[in-house]
C-alpha cells in the first residue's frame, strides 16, 4: 500500500489534479477545446523535456537547452529574413542544434568537463551569440515567412470527430511524434539501453565493452536537435524570434523529468514519466490561471505543489 | 562465559526474509565464525549488530542483559566495531581521516580538528596492523584495494577511551587481501583475542576459518542451523550444514586435455603498467597471473581487454589480430571480462539482473538488427542464471538487493553470455561461497574443454593451483617466471614472488 | 460584473505596476472582475494565457506584449470575438486600440536634454536593452540624435543583465567604465533608455567619488525612485515622467467603450509625457 | 608537467586574465582603486558561492540561493518600511534565511528528495513568495534607513596606507570574513570533515556512524544563511529591494564552486578555490567593460573562457 503511493505518487498527485479543476471549473476545463489548448501549450516544453531524459538517462545534465532554442529560432530567422525559403531556416535550425550538442558532447565526454559546468558555459556562449546574431533585436514581421508561422496556427481537422471548429495542432502532433520517437529509441534500441547503462555504472559500462565516449556525446546532440526544435517551434508559434525567449525552458524541462524520475522504481527517467511531469506543470498552469488565481500565489502554488508530489514519492526511499 | 546473546532475529524485505528468527551468541575472548552460503543472511545480521538495518524483530543481551540496538550510536556504545563486507571508504579523504572517522576526531579547544593528533592516532592504528608502508596523509583514493581494506581494518582499531571495543566483526575482511596481508590480519586477530576482546569473522575460505577461529556459527536462509567448536567438527559437516548437501572442496578434474592449436603469442609486451611479457597460449589453456600486491597482475588482463595500451612488442593471435584497442573491440572478438571490483568496475547496482547480464550482448539479442526485445533478453539471462546457481526472487530484481556473492555471480554471467575464446577473470570468485565456487570452477573447466582459453588472477593460491594449467609469476610489473602447476605447492610459488 | 483579464510578462517592472494601479482603479469604480495574469518574461506563455481567457469566456482582454509576438492568442479572441486592447504594447490590426505614449518623442527629450547640457560635446554612455521592443526604439533615437552632434562620442553602448532589476549590474558596468577613463571630464553624460541603469550609474559615480566632475545623468520613466534622485539636485538631472496611471486609466476606458457596443477609430491612443528635472519633480 | 597544468590549470588560467587586463589596460586595471572596486562588486556572489560550497561539499546543490536572497531582502525592506529598527530587519531576514535553509535540507535529508528537485521547487516558492511580500514592488527611497544602505557606501579608510581617498569596503570585509568562517568549518572542524566524509561516500559516513541526515540539513541551513545575508548586502547596495534581484546570483555561484573544484586533486569543493572561482568571474566582467567590449561578445567570451579554464584542467583526468 505504502509502496504503491510511493511508485505511483506523482501519478495519483496529477490525477487529483485534474479532478480538483473538473470540479472548480465543470464548465472549461475537461472540454475538447482545453485540453487542445494545453496540449499545444506545453508542446514546446514536451519536447525540451523529451529530448533532455535522454541525457538525463545517463546521469548528465543539458543546462544549455534553453539558450540553444533561443539561438536556433534566432538563427532560423535571420535565414528567412535573407530571403531564403523556409526549409532553409529550418535545416540552419537543426545544424545549429546538432553542432552545439555536439560541441556540449565533446566537452563532457572527450574533454571529460561535468556536463554542469560544461553546459553552464555553453549557455552562456550560446545565449551570447543569439544576441549576437540577432543585434539583440527582436525579429519579426515581415521577416518571418507566413508559412512558418502558419505552421504553429494549424492542425488537421477534427471534423470527423464531430469536433467541428476545432482542429488537433500539428506543434502537438509534432510533440508526440517526438515523444514516439524518444522511446523507442530510449527503451527498445540498444541504444537506448546502452545509455541507461551508462547512466547506471559509467565505469561498468565502458568495461563491459560500451562505446561510452561516443554514445554520450551523441547524446547530448540529440537533446540540442531537440533543444534547436523547441526554439524553431516557439519561433513559429510567436512568429518572432528574439534571442531570450527559450530561456524559460530549461528549469521547468529539467522539473519535468525529475518529476517523472519519481515514478520509476529505481529513480531512473523515462520518457512517458516525462510526460506526466510536464503535463503536471501544464496543467497547473492552465487550470490556476482559469480560476483566477493570482501570479504570486500561483507561483508559489506550483513550487508547492512539485515539492508534494516528489516528496510523496520519496518519503523512505532510502538513498542507496 | 557467554557475552554476547542474539536472538529473534528477523528481517523481511518485501516477501522474502533475509533473516528467519535467526540467533547467535558469542563467548568473550574467542573467535567466532560466522558462516553460510551467498545470500544467507550474515551482512544482514551484521548490519542489524550495527544498527544501521532496522530489524522487524530482534533481541541483544549484553554479558546477561537487555540492551536496546536503535542506531549506530547503541552499537558503538557496547564497543562493537565494525568492517562492513563492501569496502566503504571514504576515497578524496586522507589515510588518517578514514581510520578516526568512525571516532571522535581529536579536537582543540573543543572545536577545531588536532590534526597531530589526527595522524598520531591513525599512526598507531597502521602500526598495530604492522603496517609501514602508506602515509597517514595520502588520499585514500590513491592507494590499491588491499591496501585501503587495510586502512578498513585499521579503522576498528583506533583506541577509544569512551567506548573501548569489546567486539570486533568482520565481514569478509580477507576478500581483497593477499596471503601474507591476511597473515597480518590473523596475528592482530590472535592479539585483539589475547586481551579479551572477541571477533566475529566471516570468510567464505574454509582453510582460514578452521585454522584460526574457535567456534563456528552457520546460517541457511536466514535460520540458524547449528554453532559448534571448530575443534569438534569437520569441513564437511560444516559445508553440508551451509548447503544442504555434499560439496567436495576441491578442484574438479580436467575433462580433457588442451588442444596442441595455438592461441596466442605474445612477444616482449611493454605496457604503461607491465613489461617483459613473453609467453605463448594455447586453445583451452588456464593460465594464471599471480604475484605479491600491486605486482601488475591486473595488468596483465587489461592489456588483453584493450584497456592497457600496448608500448612495444606484440601480441599475434592465431588468426592474425592483435591486441584489441578498446574493451568495446574485445568484447566484440569474442574477449570476455570479469572485473575485480564488481561494484565499482562490474555492476550497475540499481539496474536489474537481465540489465546486467545482457549489456556486452545486447546487440545480438535484439531483432531486426535495431530494436531490442526483453523476451529474448529474459530467457537468455534466466538460463544463465541457472547455470551458476544465482539466488534471486525474480530476473527484474535490481541488483544492490543481491547478497555480495551472488552480485559476483552476475557479472560472471555477463562473460558468458556468449560463449569467449578468451576469458579474463580478475579474481572471480572474491566473496563467493564453497558450493558456487565449485560450480565456478566447474563451468570454467567445461569452457576450457570447449576451447575457450581462459586468463586468470587470484590471491587464493591453492584456486590457482588448483585451476590452471600454468602460472605466470609477475614481480615489481615485470614478468618473474612461468610455471607448470602439476606438482607445484603454495608454499613453492609464494617463494617465488620473493625470491 | 464583465470579467477582464489583462495579461503581461513584465508584471515585475515598475512601469507595468502602475499601468496596473490606473487600470485597477478605474476598473473598481466599473466592479469589472480582473484577473491580472503575469508569465514572468515568457511570451509564448501570453499566447498560452489568452487562450485560457478566451476559453473562460471573459468579456475583454488586456495585453501588455508586443502584439505580433502573439498574434496566435488574439486570432483565437477574435474568433471568439472577445476584443483585445493594447496598454502600451504597440500597434497591430488584430488589436482594438492600444494605448502608449510616444516612445520616440521621450527619447528625443532626453537625448537633446543631455546634448544641450554638455554643449554638443563629449563623451557619453548609453545604458540600453535592445531585446525588449519598446526600449529599443529610445536606443535608436538617441543614436540619432547623438550622431547629429559631431562632437559627441557615444564610448560605449551597454546592455546591462536585468535579471537583478538593472541597478546593481549597470552600477558594476560603470565602475568598470570610470575606471576606464579616470580623467576629470573624460565622460560628459550617461543616457539610460531607462531609469535603473541610470541610478545604478549615479551610484558609481557618487561612490568613484566624480559627483562633481558634472557628468550629466538622465533615464527614462521618472519612477519614484529616480524623482527621488533627481530631487535631490546631484548627477541624475532629468527623465521622463510617462503618465502610467494615466495610461492605465486610459486603457480601462477603452475597455470600457468598447464594452459599451463603441468602435474605436484610433489605431493608436497616447497619453502625453513629460520632462522631469530638478524644477518640476516636485509638482506632480 | 602535464599533471601541474591539470591540478593548476584553472589558476593559472586566471593568472593569464590577470596579466592580459594589465596589459591591456595598465593605467585603470590593477590599480588599487579597481581592485578595491571589483572586491566590493563580487562580494554578494562571493557570499553565496562559499555558502553553496557547504552543500556542494556533500555532493549537493542549493538552486534556491538567488530567490532566498531576493526573498531576504525584501524581507528585511518590509520590516523597515514598519518603522522597526535596523536590526530587526536584518534579523528577519536572517531568519528567513534560516528557515528556508532548513526547509530545504529538510526536504533532501529527511524526505529524501534530490536536491535538484527540492530546491527547484522552493525556488519557485521563495520567489512567489518574494514577490507576494513585496507585492511586485521595488522597496526603496525613505523605506530603507539611510543606516543601512550607508553600510555598503562605507568601510575602513586606507589612509594608514597612502591610499588617502579610498576606503575598504564594509561588504567585502564581511566576505571576507564569511570566508574565514566557512573555510575554519569546513577544513578544520569535526563537523566539516563529516561533510566531506558524506560527499564522499554516503553508505561509507553513515556506516561509520555519522549522522547523516542532520547534518545535511544543517548544511542547507547554513547555505540558505549565506543567501539571506547575500541579499541583505544586495539591498544595502542597491538600497533598495526588489523581488527578483538575486536571481542572477546561483548559476554563477554554482560556476564559480565548479571552477573552484577543478583546481583540488580529487575534484572536492574547497573554499579558498571557490574564491579563485568567483575573482575568475568578476575580473572578466570588469575587465572586458573596461576594454568597451560589446556586451554580447562579453558573454560568448566568459562562457568560453570559462570552459575553456575547466578544460585544461581536465584533459586526460578520468571519470573515477
Ligand atoms: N535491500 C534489500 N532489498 C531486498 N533484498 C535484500 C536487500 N538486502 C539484502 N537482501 C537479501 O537478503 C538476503 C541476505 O543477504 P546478505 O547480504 O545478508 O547475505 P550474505 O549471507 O551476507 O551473503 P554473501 O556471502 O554473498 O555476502 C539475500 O537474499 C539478499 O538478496
Ligand atoms: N588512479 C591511480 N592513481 C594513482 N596510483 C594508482 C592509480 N591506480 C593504480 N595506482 C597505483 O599503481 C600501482 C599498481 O597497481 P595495480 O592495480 O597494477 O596493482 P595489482 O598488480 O593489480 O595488485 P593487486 O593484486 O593489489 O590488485 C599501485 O601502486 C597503485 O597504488
Ligand atoms: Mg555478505
Ligand atoms: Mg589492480
Amino acid at each position: 500500500m505504502l509502496s504503491l503511493v510511493r511508485r505511483f505518487g506523482t501519478l495519483i498527485g496529477f490525477c487529483a489534479i485534474i479532478v480538483f479543476f473538473w470540479m472548480q471549473l465543470p464548465e472549461t476545463f475537461l472540454t475538447p477545446r482545453n485540453m487542445l489548448n494545453i496540449s499545444q501549450q506545453i508542446s514546446m516544453l514536451a519536447v525540451v523535456a523529451f529530448t533532455m531524459t535522454i541525457v538525463m538517462v545517463m546521469g548528465d545534465f543539458d543546462l544549455s537547452v534553453g539558450s540553444m532554442a533561443s539561438l536556433a529560432g534566432v538563427a532560423a530567422a535571420i535565414v528567412f529574413s535573407n530571403d531564403y525559403p523556409i526549409y532553409a531556416g529550418v535545416a540552419a535550425a537543426l545544424a545549429v542544434g546538432a553542432v552545439g550538442g555536439l560541441f556540449n558532447g565533446f566537452l563532457v565526454s572527450y574533454i571529460g568537463i561535468l556536463p554542469f559546468v560544461a553546459t553552464l558555459g555553453t549557455l552562456t556562449m550560446f545565449s551570447g551569440g543569439a544576441f549576437l546574431v540577432s543585434g539583440g533585436k527582436t525579429i519579426f514581421g515581415r521577416d518571418i515567412p507566413s508559412g512558418f508561422s502558419g505552421f504553429a496556427r494549424s492542425g488537421i481537422s477534427l471534423e470527423w470527430l464531430g469536433l467541428q471548429p476545432l482542429h488537433l495542432p500539428y506543434l502537438t502532433i509534432l510533440a508526440v511524434a517526438v515523444l514516439i520517437l524518444v522511446w523507442i529509441g530510449l527503451e527498445h534500441t540498444p541504444y537506448g539501453r546502452r545509455l541507461y547503462a551508462i547512466g547506471g555504472n559509467y565505469e561498468a559500462a565502458r568495461l563491459a565493452g560500451v562505446k561510452v565516449r561516443i554514445l554520450r556525446m551523441s547524446a547530448f546532440a540529440l537533446t540540442g536537435l531537440g533543444a534547436a526544435t523547441a526554439g524553431l517551434m516557439y519561433a513559429s508559434r510567436v512568429a518572432s524570434a528574439n534571442p531570450t525567449q527559450g530561456s524559460g525552458l530549461m528549469l521547468d524541462a529539467i522539473a519535468a523529468v525529475f518529476l517523472g524520475m519519481t515514478m520509476s522504481e529505481e529513480g531512473e527517467p523515462r520518457v512517458f514519466a516525462t510526460l506526466v511531469g510536464v503535463l503536471i506543470l501544464g496543467v497547473l498552469d492552465n487550470g490556476l490561471t482559469q480560476m483566477s488565481v493570482d501570479s504570486y500565489v500561483r507561483e508559489v502554488l506550483v513550487g508547492a505543489i512539485v515539492v508534494l508530489a516528489v516528496a510523496s514519492s520519496s518519503i523512505g526511499k532510502q538513498r542507496a | 562465559m557467554t557475552f554476547l546473546k542474539l536472538d529473534h532475529v528477523t528481517k523481511r524485505y518485501g516477501a522474502a526474509a533475509a533473516l528467519d528468527n535467526a540467533s547467535l551468541e558469542i563467548e568473550a575472548g574467542e573467535v567466532h565464525a560466522l558462516m553460510g552460503e551467498n545470500g544467507a543472511g550474515k551482512s544482514t545480521l551484521i548490519k542489524v549488530l550495527a544498527g544501521v538495518v532496522r530489524p522487524d524483530d530482534c533481541s541483544l543481551h549484553i554479558d546477561g542483559s537487555k540492551v536496546p540496538l536503535e542506531g549506530p550510536d547503541d552499537a558503538a556504545r557496547q564497543g562493537f566495531r565494525f568492517i562492513h563486507q563492501e569496502l566503504n571508504i571514504v576515497p578524496h579523504l586522507s589515510v588518517a581521516e578514514n581510520i578516526v572517522m568512525a571516532q571522535a576526531y581529536p579536537r582543540r579547544f573543543g572545536l577545531a580538528v588536532d590534526w597531530r593528533r589526527v595522524h598520531d592516532k591513525a599512526g598507531a592504528a597502521l602500526e598495530r596492523l604492522d603496517v609501514d608502508h602508506i602515509d597517514t596523509r595520502r588520499k585514500t583514493a590513491r592507494l590499491s584495494t588491499g591496501d585501503q581494506m587495510l586502512v578498513k581494518i585499521a579503522a576498528t582499531l583506533v583506541s577509544s577511551d569512551a567506548h573501548p571495543a569489546r567486539l570486533y566483526v568482520m565481514d569478509e575482511p580477507t576478500a581483497a587481501l593477499t596471503g601474507q596481508e591476511c597473515d597480518k590480519l590473523f596475528a592482530v586477530i590472535e592479539g585483539l583475542k589475547q586481551s579479551g576482546a572477541s571477533v566475529l569473522f566471516v570468510s567464505h575460505r574454509m582453510n582460514e576459518v578452521m585454522q584460526n577461529c574457535d567456534r563456528v556459527t552457520i546460517y541457511r536462509d536466514g535460520r540458524t542451523i547449528e554453532t559448534s567448536r571448530i575443534a569438534e567438527t569437520s569441513r564437511e559437516r560444516i559445508i553440508e550444514a551451509m548447503t544442504g548437501r555434499a560439496i567436495r572442496d576441491t578442484y574438479p578434474a580436467r575433462t580433457g586435455t588442451p588442444a596442441r592449436e595455438m592461441f596466442c603469442t605474445v612477444e616482449k609486451l611493454r605496457t604503461k603498467h607491465v613489461d617483459g611479457l613473453e609467453f605463448s597460449l594455447k586453445r583451452g589453456e588456464i593460465l594464471g597471473v599471480a604475484g605479491l600486491a600491486e605486482s601488475g597482475q591486473s595488468e596483465v588482463l587489461h592489456a588483453f581487454l584493450g584497456d592497457e595500451k600496448p608500448l612495444s612488442g606484440a601480441v599475434t593471435f592465431q588468426d592474425k589480430q592483435t591486441l584489441p584497442s578498446a574493451p568495446s573491440v574485445a568484447w566484440k572478438r569474442r574477449i570476455a571480462y570479469v572485473p575485480r571490483e564488481r561494484r565499482r568496475e562490474g555492476l550497475m547496482l540499481r539496474r536489474s539482473i537481465v540489465d546486467n547480464a545482457v549489456l556486452p550482448h545486447l546487440g545480438q539479442l535484439g531483432s531486426a538488427r535495431i530494436f531490442s526485445s526483453r523476451r529474448k533478453e529474459r530467457i537468455h539471462t534466466g538460463a544463465i542464471a541457472e547455470r551458476v546457481r544465482l539466488k534471486y526472487s525474480r530476473l527484474g530484481q535490481p541488483c544492490y538487493q543481491l547478497s555480495g556473492g551472488n552480485q559476483q555471480k552476475v557479472v560472471f554471467s555477463r562473460a558468458l553470455g556468449k560463449t569467449p575464446e578468451l576469458l579474463l577473470l580478475d579474481e572471480p570468485t572474491r566473496g563467493v561461497d564453497v558450493g558456487a565456487k565449485f560450480d565456478i570452477y566447474t563451468l570454467v573447466r567445461g569452457l576450457s574443454a570447449a576451447g575457450s582459453t581462459t586468463i586468470m588472477t587470484s590471491s587464493d593460491l591453492p584456486e590457482l593451483i588448483g585451476m590452471c594449467d600454468r602460472i605466470l609469476v609477475m614481480r615489481d610489473h615485470r614478468q618473474h617466471a612461468i610455471v607448470e602447476t602439476d606438482g607445484l605447492t603454495p608454499a613453492r610459488l609464494l617463494q617465488m614472488f620473493y625470491e | 460584473a464583465e470579467k477582464v483579464a489583462v495579461i503581461t510578462p513584465y508584471l515585475a517592472q515598475p512601469g507595468t505596476q502602475f499601468y496596473l494601479e490606473g487600470f485597477q482603479a478605474a476598473a473598481g469604480e466599473k466592479g469589472w472582475d480582473v484577473n491580472v495574469i503575469d508569465t514572468a518574461g515568457d511570451v509564448a506563455a501570453v499566447i498560452s494565457r489568452i487562450e485560457d481567457a478566451v476559453n473562460q469566456n471573459v468579456d475583454a482582454i488586456v495585453i501588455n506584449v508586443d502584439p505580433t509576438q502573439v498574434a496566435a492568442g488574439l486570432e483565437v479572441a477574435k474568433q471568439a470575438e472577445i476584443p483585445v486592447i493594447g496598454m502600451d504594447s504597440g500597434a497591430d490590426a488584430l488589436l482594438v486600440t492600444n494605448v502608449t505614449s510616444n516612445g520616440y518623442a521621450m527619447a528625443a527629450e532626453t537625448a537633446t536634454y543631455i546634448a544641450d547640457r554638455i554643449g554638443g560635446k563629449g563623451n557619453v554612455v548609453m545604458f540600453v536593452f535592445d531585446p525588449f521592443p519598446p526600449v529599443q526604439i529610445r536606443g535608436v533615437i538617441a543614436d540619432a540624435v547623438f550622431g547629429n552632434f559631431p562632437d559627441i562620442e557615444v564610448i560605449d553602448r551597454v546592455t546591462p543583465d536585468v535579471q537583478d532589476g538593472g541597478i546593481a549590474d549597470s552600477r558594476a558596468k560603470m565602475e568598470a567604465i570610470l575606471a576606464a577613463h579616470p580623467e576629470k571630464g573624460s565622460i560628459a553624460a550617461v543616457w539610460a533608455a531607462w531609469d535603473q541603469p541610470a541610478l545604478g550609474a549615479l551610484q558609481a559615480i557618487e561612490d568613484a567619488g566624480r559627483a562633481d566632475e558634472g557628468i550629466v545623468i538622465t533615464g527614462i520613466d521618472a519612477n519614484p525612485q529616480a524623482r527621488e534622485a533627481i530631487a535631490a539636485g546631484g548627477n541624475f538631472e532629468a527623465s521622463v515622467a510617462q503618465d502610467f496611471v494615466g495610461i492605465g486609466t486610459a486603457t480601462a476606458d477603452a475597455v470600457a467603450r468598447t464594452l459599451a457596443g463603441e468602435t474605436i477609430k484610433e489605431r493608436a491612443i497616447y497619453v502625453p509625457a513629460k520632462l522631469v528635472t530638478a524644477a518640476n519633480v516636485d509638482g506632480q
